[in-house]
């Protein structure tokens, strides 16, 4: 299978603080690949590497081939990779539909003068927003919520809305991060679902959680992050199998409890 | 009793978020609120800390009626409240923020500030490797244990957590479940919100279920983790 | 100010929308013929332009969230543009008039884009500098601006052999300058660069992940409306005959910043309304005198008491919180 | 040689004046959060109230300090009932303006009571002169050279290094999470701002006995350098503020040397803009940020 | 019959910057009209408003004025801009704005109806270098400092072209704007080149400058200054630093000018500080209206004002004599001026320049 996203031995510091520490991975295309380790280990800022948030202290990141390395996050989202964020970052007074509009600015583009004269291309782009919009809304089940205020909204459907604007761009590859923090079991479960049909319709997609009953059910490729290392990767089995793992991340598998 | 609730009811603009729920807490139990997103369970330790505003009903803490007092006056009298979005001074230090929780005391020896310092490190190692850098630049689940370390700076006779375990390792929320079951043997009381109710109702010496902002349910911990709607509904099983 | 739902409900409809904009853009295009005293038509001018300025002002610091409190700056390339082309090459106001609207959007581009990572205070007192700078030139810069002397006997704009030069005729400049640049920033407001804007405003890191060029649009922001604040300059030199750089000091930014806060950031009708208020005030406090700006200060005080949304509410996110603290990381969850 | 010795010299001893004002500034900042156009005319009462209380005890230093720091620090109580208490959850922009309306009323109202006029504030310090021939210092650039350094120095102890210190800045940072550990958000910030104001007013005094002379108006560009000098250290770093102050000060000069003074303002806006292209907040270095 | 009453508007920046100066204008045209008043056979009624040294506020002011047909002429404004600004207004209104201390050279030439009686820095700069310079302290290199204003800049022109004319040696040249307030640099920068006399280009900054020369231990140059004018400010802030100043007044206050002298206590005792040249000429500038409106005879109107005060003949105000040239300026003569022992003491008289 081909391989959509590669990391050559990323590096990032922080000053004396190694974040991310020769990390080189593979993601394939159509897998929901997961990305695991302790709190710190890194999982974020590799992710804000991969979406031009950081640029590496060094490494390279190749997207479908194209070395990406150190480009603006805005030009890395047109080439077609589209993330949510660990501390939701919604556009909190704009409503859900607006939000979602916003996601669409890649896939069109008129300008002042096609705004000014309103011409053609203008309208049609306009009414080709408002129906993929909802058409998208309606995807992620939010439909009931298109005209209230994102800030309004419980949590998990925040997360929602989030996702449903990266969706938006039409990405080839979604970067999820934690995006079943501070859900209830059943909510989880759905949105573990929810992916999984994602997935199902093409889109290749990366998660963040430490959610295990979510992650083993959920993702086909694990990889395992500690002190910005590598320690593991592997299916789902593998992972939980590995000694390293079991002491730095699980414990004593309390929590883990339940894998199904 | 340690802190009464009765009849609390809070509004949002024209949303009522809780509507006249009561709950006791005893002195060296653990409590916990279970209810789906938006029940009114964040909802419910913001009035009680003074944070949300209350239309209606009473608090009291120790006996002491504190409905109406400021919330830097309710901390002062030994409740501590980890909130829901962990709430770190971004621009200070991992130490100065866990200072920052000893101000309430006026009077507190450098050695006691040291020595619960150490105590939290020994909990969270990994605090102590970041101890000069700035709270706002820790990665999310970093940020989540300094609240909770910021907490027990306090040393608060009452501690009421907010899904403390949100976005930890495994490992760390088995500790942090330790942690609670210590905290309680050294004779503190906490009331404990998780959206990973079978933990918290294991650990929970009572427990409460809120649905749209009153109270349904409620009883001794073991008997709600087996009671079906329950482990239907918040189990997801 | 709230208004009846059966008013609100008229407004809805596009077509009583257009007949109700046609009535009232034909009121105020007759309003010259009423035969006003001079000085009431120099109110109106006054405000007509300051329409322009306060709104210009409120594209950047309402709708992309950048924080300019130099506009003046920017007025001021305008008018010396006009006044320095008509007086020296004589060129007929209506080509110099675009042209002092390209340059004060030149200057605004070389402005924006070094500074365009800078955010909130930082940037605003950048603004500043600039627009001190852009005085300090004026001030200084002799052969072309005539320095201290400043500029004089700039030609009134002809069209048709009809010579716009009471304020009586003059409205009718300010009058389709203003409209225009309504309907344009209307326009732009609602389409997919305005909403690019708004987005950069509510939350920059978000919009870049979504592919907004950031960078580009600041920039592009930056100078539409410096670019109006130009084209308010350019049509204010000819009118006022005579220029010079005291005129377009830091106390005039912040005169225009407080128009637009005080109408409300972030609408398009707020700035309108805060011209119109804080010019009336200015005239309606003059006969007392020392005291004026002192019960000036107060209502301003008042305002931001009892309205802090401004005067026409505004979109709930102008109001959101932003304090300087920037605590992103900590905000719900 | 010696001249370009003395015009340094020159660029410092204003540096200090800008960094004094500057430390001020910082402390009302980092205290309260939000920024302020009020400061200038804070540093304006407080050279008033020196030069009355001067003419009623006589010219005592150590009275005019407290009568200034006293006088601008209730002032500060003043602008911040007005302009901060209610706005605290309001986005900045608000209080901004009211920051500048109050500015403007302060402004006014010192020019009706104490005319418009500008007054001698002569022999306070002697003036006496070390060094030799172009290259030297006043007594009373020592003072303030002096009281610069001490100052930011105590400052940055009290801030870094004492509970209260970590008390104030948390309180600028995050009032509700403040508030959870039992700080008095209102007082705490309160009492931050009047010791900036206070500042500030002493501030105010040395300027007024640096120049010789104090007028209503003179706010408005010592205003503007305290905000410039501040926001070139970062605005909430006090050292670095100072640093700022300083900076600004022998830019200034060092231009005026080259060229014009006419062109003081240009040199240091530029210099400002320099310095924020390639480090965007400022001196101070930047902690607790990340996207 | 009972007098007849003209309404005469005034603008002045009574608030803002120059709210010094706003206030001067209307302590001492309130003095003078009072005066008018009192002898009986015109009153004059002024009516005062606010342009807060504001082009924009002066030019809607002139605008307000030019509408209200009751209003005869207009005093003011302060600065040169906001007179400039107002100055098309007034044209086109056919209304005299007749302003006590626009010294722009361009002013009073953009209109018929302008006028100023600040006098001119073609005068008075001229007379600076030759007589007071040259012939009467026998300076041989100078030091120049001026403010970077209309004012300012025409002074230092004029004052160059004539010096060098003279053989004055120009050794430095520095200029600042006015609102600086530390002038160190400057002054290290006009003491390396060593002139022996300095030239103060100001009006407000003098006495401040004076100090700080004072204060960097400069004991070897002679300062002169254009500008102030025999302002008591100087004494009062500049104390003994002023000891030996040397400057040129177009009038002087001294013991043996009783009227004057008065005029400057009254003034005083109203304001709570003494007078500069302005309010003096603002002072004039109502004298002026009032002789012009009497030499129309019965039939005063707009435009006979004007005609009037551009051809009024042998008036002599308090800041010496005063007759138009035709574009509206005025040419006056100088004293050379020094200050002795706290004192302002008159070194020359008025025919020194023949
Ligand atoms: N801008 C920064 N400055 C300094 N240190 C940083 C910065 N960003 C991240 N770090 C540090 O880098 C390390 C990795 O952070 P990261 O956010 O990637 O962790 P994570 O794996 O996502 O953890 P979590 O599971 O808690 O979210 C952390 O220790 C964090 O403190
Ligand atoms: N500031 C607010 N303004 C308006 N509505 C709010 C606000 N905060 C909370 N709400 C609403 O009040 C209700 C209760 O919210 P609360 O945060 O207490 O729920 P919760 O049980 O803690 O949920 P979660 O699991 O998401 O933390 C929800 O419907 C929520 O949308
Ligand atoms: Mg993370
Ligand atoms: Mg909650």
């Amino acid at each position: 299978m081909a391989c959509i996203l590669e990391a050559q031995s990323i590096c990032k510091y922080f000053g004396g603080l190694k974040a991310v520490e020769k990390v080189d991975m593979q993601i394939e295309e159509g897998k929901i690949f997961g990305i695991i380790g302790p709190n710190g280990a890194g999982k974020t800022t590799f992710f804000n590497i991969c979406s031009g948030m950081y640029r590496p202290t060094a490494g390279r990141i190749l997207f479908e081939g194209k070395d990406i390395t150190g480009m603006p996050p805005e030009a890395i989202a047109r080439l077609g990779i589209a993330r949510t964020f660990q501390n939701i970052q919604l556009f909190r007074y704009m409503t859900v539909l607006e939000n979602v509009k916003i996601g669409f600015h890649i896939r069109t583009r008129s300008g002042f003068l096609n705004a000014l004269v309103r011409d053609r291309r203008y309208r049609e782009e306009e009414r080709f927003i408002e129906n993929e919009a909802r058409a998208v809304i309606e995807k992620v089940g939010l439909s009931p919520y298109v005209d209230t205020l994102a800030s309004n909204l419980p949590y998990g459907l925040q997360r929602k809305v989030e996702i449903a604007r990266a969706l938006a761009l039409k990405p080839k590859m979604l970067l999820l991060d934690e995006p079943v923090a501070g859900m209830n079991p059943l909510e989880t479960r759905e949105l573990s679902e929810f992916i999984i049909r994602l997935n199902a319709e093409g889109y290749t997609i990366v998660v963040i959680e430490h959610d295990m009953k979510f992650v083993m059910n959920t993702c086909h490729h694990i990889l395992v992050l500690n002190f910005g290392q590598k320690i593991c990767e592997g299916n789902p089995a593998e992972v939980r199998r590995n000694k390293a793992v079991n002491e730095a991340y699980f414990g004593k598998g309390l929590v883990v409890g339940g894998v199904s | 009793m340690i802190l009464e609730v009765e009849n609390l009811s809070v509004n949002y603009g024209h949303v009522a978020a809780l509507s006249g729920i009561s709950l006791t807490v005893d002195q060296g139990e653990i409590v916990t609120l279970i209810g789906s997103n938006g029940a009114g369970k964040t909802s419910t330790l913001m009035a009680i800390s003074g944070l949300a505003e209350k239309a209606g009903g009473t608090v009291r803490f120790k006996g002491k009626d504190i409905t109406d007092l400021q919330p830097h006056a309710i901390a002062r009298l030994g409740i501590c409240h980890v909130p829901e979005g962990r709430h770190i001074f971004p621009a200070l230090s991992v130490k100065e923020n866990l200072i920052a929780g000893t101000v309430r005391e006026e009077k507190i020896s450098r050695q006691e500030i040291v020595r619960r310092m150490d105590e939290v490190f020994r909990l969270f190692p990994r605090l102590k490797e970041r101890i000069n850098q700035g709270g706002g630049s820790l990665s999310g689940g970093e940020q989540q244990m300094l609240a909770i370390a910021r907490g027990m700076m306090m040393n608060p006779d009452l501690m009421m957590l907010d899904e403390p375990s949100l976005g930890l390792a495994p490992i760390i929320v088995e500790e942090i479940f330790d942690l609670i079951l210590k905290i309680k043997k050294a004779g503190k009381t906490i009331l404990l919100i998780e959206q990973n109710a079978a933990m918290a109702l294991q650990v929970a010496d009572r427990g409460y279920v809120l649905v749209n902002g009153r109270i349904t349910q409620q009883g001794r911990g073991v008997d709600l983790l087996h009671n079906d709607e329950v482990r239907r509904a918040y189990l997801g099983e | 100010m709230t208004i009846p739902p059966s008013i609100s409900a008229l407004f809805q409809k596009k077509g009583m929308r257009i007949s109700l904009g046609i009535l009232g853009i034909a009121l105020l295009a007759l309003i010259p013929q009423l035969n006003l005293k001079s000085y009431y038509m120099g109110v109106l001018c006054r405000i007509l332009l300051y329409t322009i300025l306060a709104g210009s002002l409120n594209v950047i610091n309402g709708y992309s969230g950048q924080f300019n409190i130099g506009h003046a700056g920017f007025f001021g390339i305008g008018a010396y543009t006009s006044a320095i082309l008509s007086l020296q090459l004589k060129m007929p106001f209506w080509i110099a008039l675009p042209i002092s609207g390209l340059l004060a959007m030149i200057v605004g581009l070389i402005v924006a884009l070094p500074t365009l990572r800078l955010k909130g205070i930082y940037l605003a007192i950048v603004t500043l500098g600039a627009s001190e700078i852009i005085r300090l030139i004026a001030l200084n810069w002799m052969s072309l601006t005539g320095g201290p002397n400043g500029l004089r006997g700039i030609p009134a704009p002809v069209l048709f052999g009809l010579k716009f030069s009471r304020s009586q005729q003059y409205y009718y400049i300010f009058l389709v300058l203003s409209l225009v640049f309504y309907f344009m920033t209307r326009r732009i407001i609602q389409s997919r660069i305005g909403r690019a804007w708004i987005s950069i405003r509510e939350d920059e890191t978000a919009a870049r992940s979504l592919g907004v060029e950031t960078m580009r649009f600041k920039a592009a922001n930056f100078m539409y409306g410096a670019f109006w604040a130009g084209i308010a300059g350019g049509a204010f030199s000819p009118y006022f005959k005579f220029i010079s750089s005291d005129m377009f000091s830091l106390d005039e930014g912040f005169n225009i910043l407080s128009m637009v806060i005080i109408g409300g950031q972030g609408t398009l009708a707020g700035p309108i309304v805060g011209a119109i208020i804080v010019n009336f005030l200015t005239e309606f406090l003059r006969p007392i005198s020392q005291y004026r700006l002192v019960v000036y200060a107060i209502l301003i005080i008042a305002m931001m008491w009892l309205r802090p949304q401004g005067l026409v509410g505004v979109s709930k996110s102008v109001l959101a919180e932003r304090r300087f603290g920037r605590s992103r990381r900590v905000h719900r969850r | 040689m010696d001249y370009y010795l003395s015009q340094a010299i020159n660029g410092i001893c204003q540096g200090s004046i800008y960094a004094l004002m500057a430390i001020g500034y910082s402390v009302v900042v980092g205290v309260v959060g939000l920024v302020t156009f009020t400061h200038g005319e804070v540093i304006m009462l407080g050279a008033f109230a020196s030069f009355y209380t001067f003419q009623l005890v006589g010219n005592n230093l150590i009275i005019g300090v407290i009568a200034s720091f006293l006088a601008s620090a209730f002032i500060g109580v003043f602008v911040f009932k007005i302009c901060y208490e209610r706005f605290f959850n309001a986005p900045r922009h608000i209080s901004l303006i009211c920051t500048i309306g109050t500015s403007m009323l302060l402004r006014n109202l010192a020019q009706i009571i104490f005319g418009p006029n500008n007054k001698p504030l002569l022999e306070v310090v002697p003036n006496r002169f070390f060094g030799q021939g172009v290259v030297g210092l006043t007594l009373v650039q020592i003072i303030v050279i002096a009281t610069v350094i001490s100052l930011s120095f105590l400052l940055f102890l009290f801030f870094n290094r004492t509970r209260w210190g970590i008390m104030l800045r948390a309180v600028s940072q995050d009032k509700t999470a403040a508030a959870m550990m039992g700080i008095n958000v209102r007082l705490t910030s309160l009492l931050g701002n009047s010791i900036g104001c206070g500042l500030g007013g002493v501030a105010g005094m040395l300027l007024a006995i640096y120049y010789q002379t104090l007028v209503a108006t003179m706010g408005g560009s010592a205003g503007m350098k305290a905000f410039s000098s501040a926001v070139l250290g970062g605005l909430t770093n006090i050292p670095s503020a100072a640093a700022g102050g300083l900076c600004l000060g022998i830019v200034e000069n060092l231009g005026i040397t080259i060229s014009s003074a006419s062109f003081r303002d240009i040199f240091a806006f530029i210099f400002l803009l320099l310095v924020l292209i390639v480090k965007p907040e400022g001196f101070a270095k930047k902690t607790g940020v990340r996207p | 019959a009972a007098p007849k009453t003209y309404r005469i508007g005034v603008m002045a920046p009574i608030t803002g910057t120059n709210a010094e100066y706003g206030k001067g204008f209307q302590i001492a045209m309130k003095m003078a009209a009072d005066e008018i008043n009192a002898k009986g056979d015109i009153k004059l009624e002024l009516i005062f408003k606010d342009s807060k040294g504001d082009p924009k506020e002066s030019a809607d002011i002139a605008r307000q004025y030019a509408d209200d047909p009751s209003i005869m002429a207009i005093l003011g404004d302060f600065t040169s801009s906001c007179c400039m600004a107002a100055a098309p207004i007034v044209d086109e209104a056919g209304l005299v704005l007749l302003s006590p201390t626009a010294s722009n050279p361009n002013y009073a030439g953009m209109s018929k109806y302008a006028f100023s009686i600040m006098g001119r820095q073609d005068g008075e700069a001229p007379f600076f270098a030759t007589y007071l310079l040259k012939k009467y302290a026998g300076a041989k290199n100078v030091g120049l400092i001026w403010v970077n204003s209309d004012w300012g800049k025409s002074a230092h022109d004029n004052f160059v072209a004539q010096a060098k004319k003279e053989g004055l040696n120009i050794v430095a040249d520095v200029n600042y704007l006015a609102d600086e307030k530390d002038f160190s640099s400057a002054i290290a920068k006009l003491r390396r080149e060593k002139p022996d006399h300095i030239v103060i280009m100001d009006q407000g900054l003098v006495p401040t400058i004076i100090n700080q020369i004072a204060q960097a231990g400069w004991t070897d140059v002679r300062i002169t200054t254009l500008g102030p004018g025999t302002s008591e400010q100087i004494l009062n802030l500049s104390k003994k630093n002023a000891e030996g100043l040397l400057l040129t007044t177009p009038f002087f206050i001294d013991d043996n000018n009783r009227t004057a002298k008065a005029w400057a206590d009254r003034f005083a005792q109203i304001a709570g500080f003494f007078p500069t040249v302005h309010p003096a000429c603002a002072y004039d500038t109502v004298y002026l209206i009032a002789a012009a409106i009497r030499n129309s005879g019965d039939k005063v109107t707009r435009e006979s004002i004007r005609e009037n005060l551009q051809n009024l003949k042998g008036f002599v105000g308090l800041t010496g004599p005063i007759q138009f040239n035709p574009a509206g300026d005025i040419f006056r003569k100088y004293l050379i001026v020094a200050v002795e022992n706290g004192k302002f003491v008159r070194k020359t008289d008025y025919d020194y320049a023949k």
